[in-house]
């Protein structure tokens, strides 16, 4: 059993059409909770007005990051414990993105640049051909096995203070997503990939603090594939070819 | 309150609702297949992509690639899993057309999946497969499937309504054909009207009315209530498939009925009962490697054994494999318990059956066409591909697939359509009056009842059932579901209202709690997922028969019908003579 | 110029500051023994085409190089966008080119 | 809410923009004082002589702090992103911060 039986919990509240305003509860305090329990408990029990998003619960769609003691987190897989602040938690909307109500930030400025980077497939064949062999250890193989798992959740985009101060930056995701695609054998055009990401806010942006690799909860590394695009680029500028 | 005054009318050409692996995919083909110029439409109760139960599939996707396999032998597999059920037309489709989207998949969609050394892809074996069939990505297939596909469906035109949830379908003025779809504008609060031609109903199924669920929060089988008030046949819908082995963390978290992944049981994980000893040997003699169905009932039996409330469920136990290996090969799981704070690597987990699947579902052909017109549903609202049981693997599969077809389907058929039909004013009226019910009682708590609800449906219509208990169920279902006609929810500001959507989301799992219930007391036998102990006997296969749900004049009635066993009989193989009975090697 | 241009002259002018930096740093640490006087300075440098070339290419290279960070900074810390942003730095550049090379003038020739 | 931020990296970058930050507007300063010269080699002795001042040297080993802060900061940012580099950044970051450190105290030792 834990050693508080309450947890004071501090919430932003708000959005654009309404002041933001925090404003704390007192939640009961389980041995089992997540950041996204207490907040469920809110909702469900003390303030039925509360707006918050989540959907699977358990790590896998990125619905329910928040910032939780100024950092932002994935709410169902952070245990309280984790960070707990004395008594305390205070929990607000993902920064770098519009709020919609309370604690559910807009995410379409985010996915407007995972587009925008060129976060998709070009096809070099169709369903009427057969899969393609992939050696599966290869340098190239490998560096786009590493950011293959991105659940875009936004926490990168959000801990990130290049996008802070630039509203063009295209972010950690949508650029770790351009270098593994731009690492995929399967893909028909890496140019458009690296002309993408070297226009207004693409990767040249990037000054390498790093927050976005110190924070992704998967433990993915965008601040390397930015870095590798980087690298991709100024090579393509002296005229090498990958 | 409201009045149809207060709709906002919006018109397009192709609507899909979901964005999981079937509306997606719809999503895509119907711009493939339709004419230059169609408008399509997307949308969806939570973030495209984000909430939905695809992008959860962890184990993969079934296909036969060759070597050795067969879209035969996938298929046979499917019927017997499906203990004789299934739709057979529809299992063959499934099973054929998972060859092109695969390829599609990996060739268009940009999807990656695991290779062999040699740079094909790997497949493995789930329980219930005779060939090394499934396709997957580690343990993370449908994050891979799910974003590639997202990433394509959101860089075309086409419209996204997010945070949209569907509340009715709305009939032209005769009933025959589907007019289009009233929502509700979830950020804004505001009621929309979306007329369309055509409209897939891809929602998604997720049995969220038991205590312990695996499926994604946002889900509560709208789409099988939308359909059951408009008066559509639902089938199979007594088959709840339950997951043995649901982390159980107290009803306080949301952590409580996530699955703990079949993988572990594979590699050699124990169960243990309370008093700390292995109990599956005496329900099966494959022990913890039996199927779910198996395991969830031996873990159920002991759970009832036992019968302490203070330790409910039984125990995995990895360690005796040793942690290290278990934190190497189940990186991701050990990763997730530790987070919640649990050790799977060295300690004990907590488990539970828990609610994973809907088999049943609305009635359709095997172009997704169902019996009105302009309303097509596919992935796990539609019924009849897994019969009484689906295999592991066959889900995604079957989304995707059928989402393609859909989208074809509708692309093709919306050339013949002319102008968007009128709506039933009046039943758009009553949907709205529906919708509004809860803002003019006064505000209560609505989780209470949602709990009452999920114990009812466990103990009463769960993983082990008894004409007795599915009755008392009734019982029990009627009474939350008056109660919660007089719980209300504030109404001052309706923009993202979270309480009102749990209102309606516990409003579509009441009536769906029903028609199981109804379906379950139908069925007096035992297959597959559905388990009668008063029945215990899964009756003759060639008499099998589906049951049949549908509403009429507000009432629940159930029907039988037989399968039609249109390729395979009961007894027969469609498999070449000589040919091995499994190509798996024994474990 | 593009995003990608004013990344690569940065780098690039970094770069070809990097010698002169751990140069000049030496020369200072050696000059300063002893205290410093304008005479010692300018024995050294004027006339001196090595040291006119050397802190020529420097006082090039410097303004780029602080002309682009600036900008970011204006950008991101300023809240400063699109041609004025481009304006105010396009200015400092020519400035430090003009001061730099007044100093250069100064000192070496 | 406060944002939580201070791990190596992030405090690199800081370090790397402040210093950039505050050469840029010494830099005028120190052309401007080289430019005397031109004119007259008396004033520039002048100012010179203030360098003898604890304050101005203060001033100085600032100054050539900030170039060698900025220097090593900018060869690690290089590095990391033109070498496909593996090891550890904080290495880098650490290692450019220890080395701005020497040199920078060599130069205080000389002059003193």
């Amino acid at each position: 059993m834990p050693e508080r039986d309450h947890l004071t919990v501090t919430v932003q509240r708000g959005g654009p059409n309404e002041p933001l305003r925090p404003q704390t509860f007192e939640v009961p305090a389980y041995e089992n909770q997540t950041v996204l329990d207490v907040v469920s408990w809110i909702q469900q029990n003390a303030d039925p007005t509360l707006t918050y998003r989540f959907a699977c619960r358990v790590g896998m769609c990125g619905s329910c990051a928040m910032m939780v003691n100024g950092v932002p987190r994935w709410t169902c897989r952070t245990h309280v414990s984790k960070v707990l602040d004395g008594n305390a938690i205070e929990v607000g909307p993902l920064r770098n993105l519009p709020v919609i109500k309370d604690l559910a930030a807009d995410m379409d400025p985010f996915f407007d640049k995972w587009v925008a980077a060129e976060g998709q497939h070009h096809p070099t064949r169709t369903r009427d051909e057969d899969i393609a062999p992939i050696d599966p250890v290869t340098d190239e193989r490998q560096a786009a096995n590493a950011g293959i798992e991105c659940i875009n959740c936004s926490v990168c985009y959000s801990a990130c203070d290049t996008v802070a101060g630039n509203p063009d930056y295209l972010g950690p995701a949508a650029l770790q997503r351009a270098w593994t695609l731009y690492n995929d054998a399967k893909d028909a055009d890496r140019n458009a990939i690296l002309d993408a990401v070297s226009g207004k806010g693409g990767c040249h942006s990037c000054h390498s603090m790093g927050s976005c690799t110190a924070y992704c909860p998967n433990e993915l590394d965008p601040l390397s594939a930015i870095a590798g695009l980087k690298r991709a680029t100024a090579k393509r500028f002296f005229g090498g070819r990958k | 309150m409201f009045s149809t005054k207060d709709i906002d009318w919006h018109d397009t050409d192709i609507l899909i609702l979901g964005t999981g692996g079937a509306g997606m995919f719809a999503a895509l083909h119907a711009m493939q297949s339709a004419p230059e110029g169609t408008k399509v439409t997307i949308a969806v109760k939570g973030l495209i992509g984000k909430c939905g139960c695809t992008r959860m599939v962890q184990g993969g996707y079934n296909v036969a690639l060759g070597g050795g396999d067969s879209v035969e032998r996938h298929f046979m597999d499917t019927i017997e899993g499906g203990k004789w059920l299934p739709n057979q037309d529809m299992a063959w489709r499934l099973c054929e057309q998972a060859v092109v989207r695969i390829r599609e998949l990996e060739n268009e969609i940009g999807c990656f999946f695991d290779r062999n050394p040699d740079g094909t892809l790997h497949q493995k074996a789930f329980a219930g497969q005779t060939a090394d069939r499934t396709v997957h990505k580690g343990d993370l297939t449908g994050i891979e499937i799910i974003n590639r596909l997202m990433e394509q469906v959101l860089s075309r035109p086409v419209e996204k309504l997010q945070e949209h949830r569907a509340i009715g379908l709305i009939p032209t003025r005769d009933g025959a054909s589907l007019a289009g779809v009233l929502m509700i504008d979830m950020r804004t609060g505001r009621f929309r009207f979306v007329r369309a031609k055509t409209v897939l109903m891809a929602t998604g199924g997720g049995p969220t009315m038991y205590k312990y669920h695996t499926p994604s929060g946002d889900k509560s089988m709208d789409g099988l209530a939308m359909a059951l008030r408009v008066g559509l046949p639902l089938r199979d819908m007594e088959m709840v498939q339950f997951h043995p082995t649901g982390l159980l963390a107290g009803d306080h978290t949301r952590m409580t009925g996530t699955v703990l992944e079949e993988g572990l049981r594979g590699a050699g994980g124990q169960l243990v009962n309370h008093a700390g000893q292995r109990f599956m040997f005496d329900y099966d003699a494959k022990g913890e490697r039996a199927t779910r169905d198996v395991v969830s009932r031996g873990i159920y039996a002991e759970m009832r054994k036992n019968n302490n409330p203070e330790q409910e469920g039984v125990f995995i136990s990895m360690s005796h494999l040793g942690p290290d290996m278990v934190r190497e090969k189940f990186k991701g799981m050990v990763k997730r318990c530790a987070d919640c704070g649990f050790d799977l690597a060295g300690g004990k987990v907590e488990v539970v059956p828990t609610a994973h699947y809907f088999m049943g579902g609305v009635v359709v052909d095997v172009d997704t066409r169902t019996a009105m017109e302009g309303l097509y549903v596919a992935g796990e609202d539609a019924g009849g591909a897994h019969g009484s049981n689906r295999l592991g693997g066959n889900g995604v599969a079957n989304s995707t697939v059928y989402g393609g077809i859909a989208g074809d389907v509708m692309g093709a058929d919306i050339r013949k359509m002319g102008a968007l039909r009128e709506p039933d004013e009046s039943v758009l009226e009553a949907e709205l009056v529906r919708a509004c019910h809860p803002l003019t009682r006064k505000p209560e708590l609505v989780l209470p009842l949602r709990k009452q609800l999920q114990d009812a449906m466990w103990d009463e219509v769960g993983v082990m059932r008894t004409e007795a208990g599915l009755k008392r169920g009734l019982g029990r279902i009627a009474e939350i579901s008056d109660a919660l006609m007089d719980v209300g929810v504030a109404s001052e500001s309706l923009a993202f209202n979270l309480t009102w959507h749990d209102w309606l989301n516990l409003r579509s799992l009441c009536d769906i709690s029903e028609v199981i219930t109804q379906a379950a007391l139908a069925r007096e036998n035992s297959r597959g997922a559905h388990f009668r102990e008063d029945f215990p006997d899964p009756g003759a296969m060639e008499e099998s028969y589906f049951t049949v749900a549908r509403q009429v004049d507000g009432a629940v009635e159930v029907g039988r019908e037989d399968v039609q066993f249109t390729i395979v009989r009961p007894g027969e193989t469609v498999l070449p003579e000589g040919e091995p009975e499994t190509l798996v090697a024994a474990q | 110029m593009s995003e990608f241009h004013l990344y690569m002259a940065q780098r690039l002018s970094a770069l070809v500051m990097a010698p002169f930096v751990i140069v000049h740093i030496g020369v200072m640490i050696y000059a300063i023994q002893g205290g410093l006087s304008a005479a010692e300075i300018l024995g050294r440098t004027q006339g001196s085409a090595f040291w006119f070339a050397f802190y020529g290419m420097f006082v090039v290279a410097v303004s780029i190089h602080a002309a682009i960070g600036l900008r970011t900074i204006l950008g991101e810390w300023a809240g400063l966008r699109g041609g004025a942003r481009d304006a105010v730095s396009a200015a400092i550049g020519l400035g430090l080119l003009a001061l730099g090379a007044q100093a250069v003038w100064a000192v070496t020739v | 809410m406060k944002v939580a931020r201070a791990h190596p990296l992030w405090l690199a970058y800081l370090l790397h923009r402040l210093s950039g930050l505050g050469l840029a507007v010494f830099l005028p300063l120190h052309f401007w004082v080289l430019s005397y010269a031109l004119n007259d080699a008396a004033k520039l002795d002048a100012f010179l002589t203030l360098t003898e001042m604890p304050l101005v040297k203060a001033a100085e080993f600032g100054l050539v702090f900030l170039l060698a802060v900025h220097f090593f900061g900018g060869l690690r940012l290089i590095a990391l992103e033109w070498l496909p580099w593996s090891a550890p950044q904080k290495t880098w970051a650490a290692l450019a911060v220890a080395g701005s450190f020497l040199v920078s105290t060599t130069f205080l030792l000389q002059a003193i």
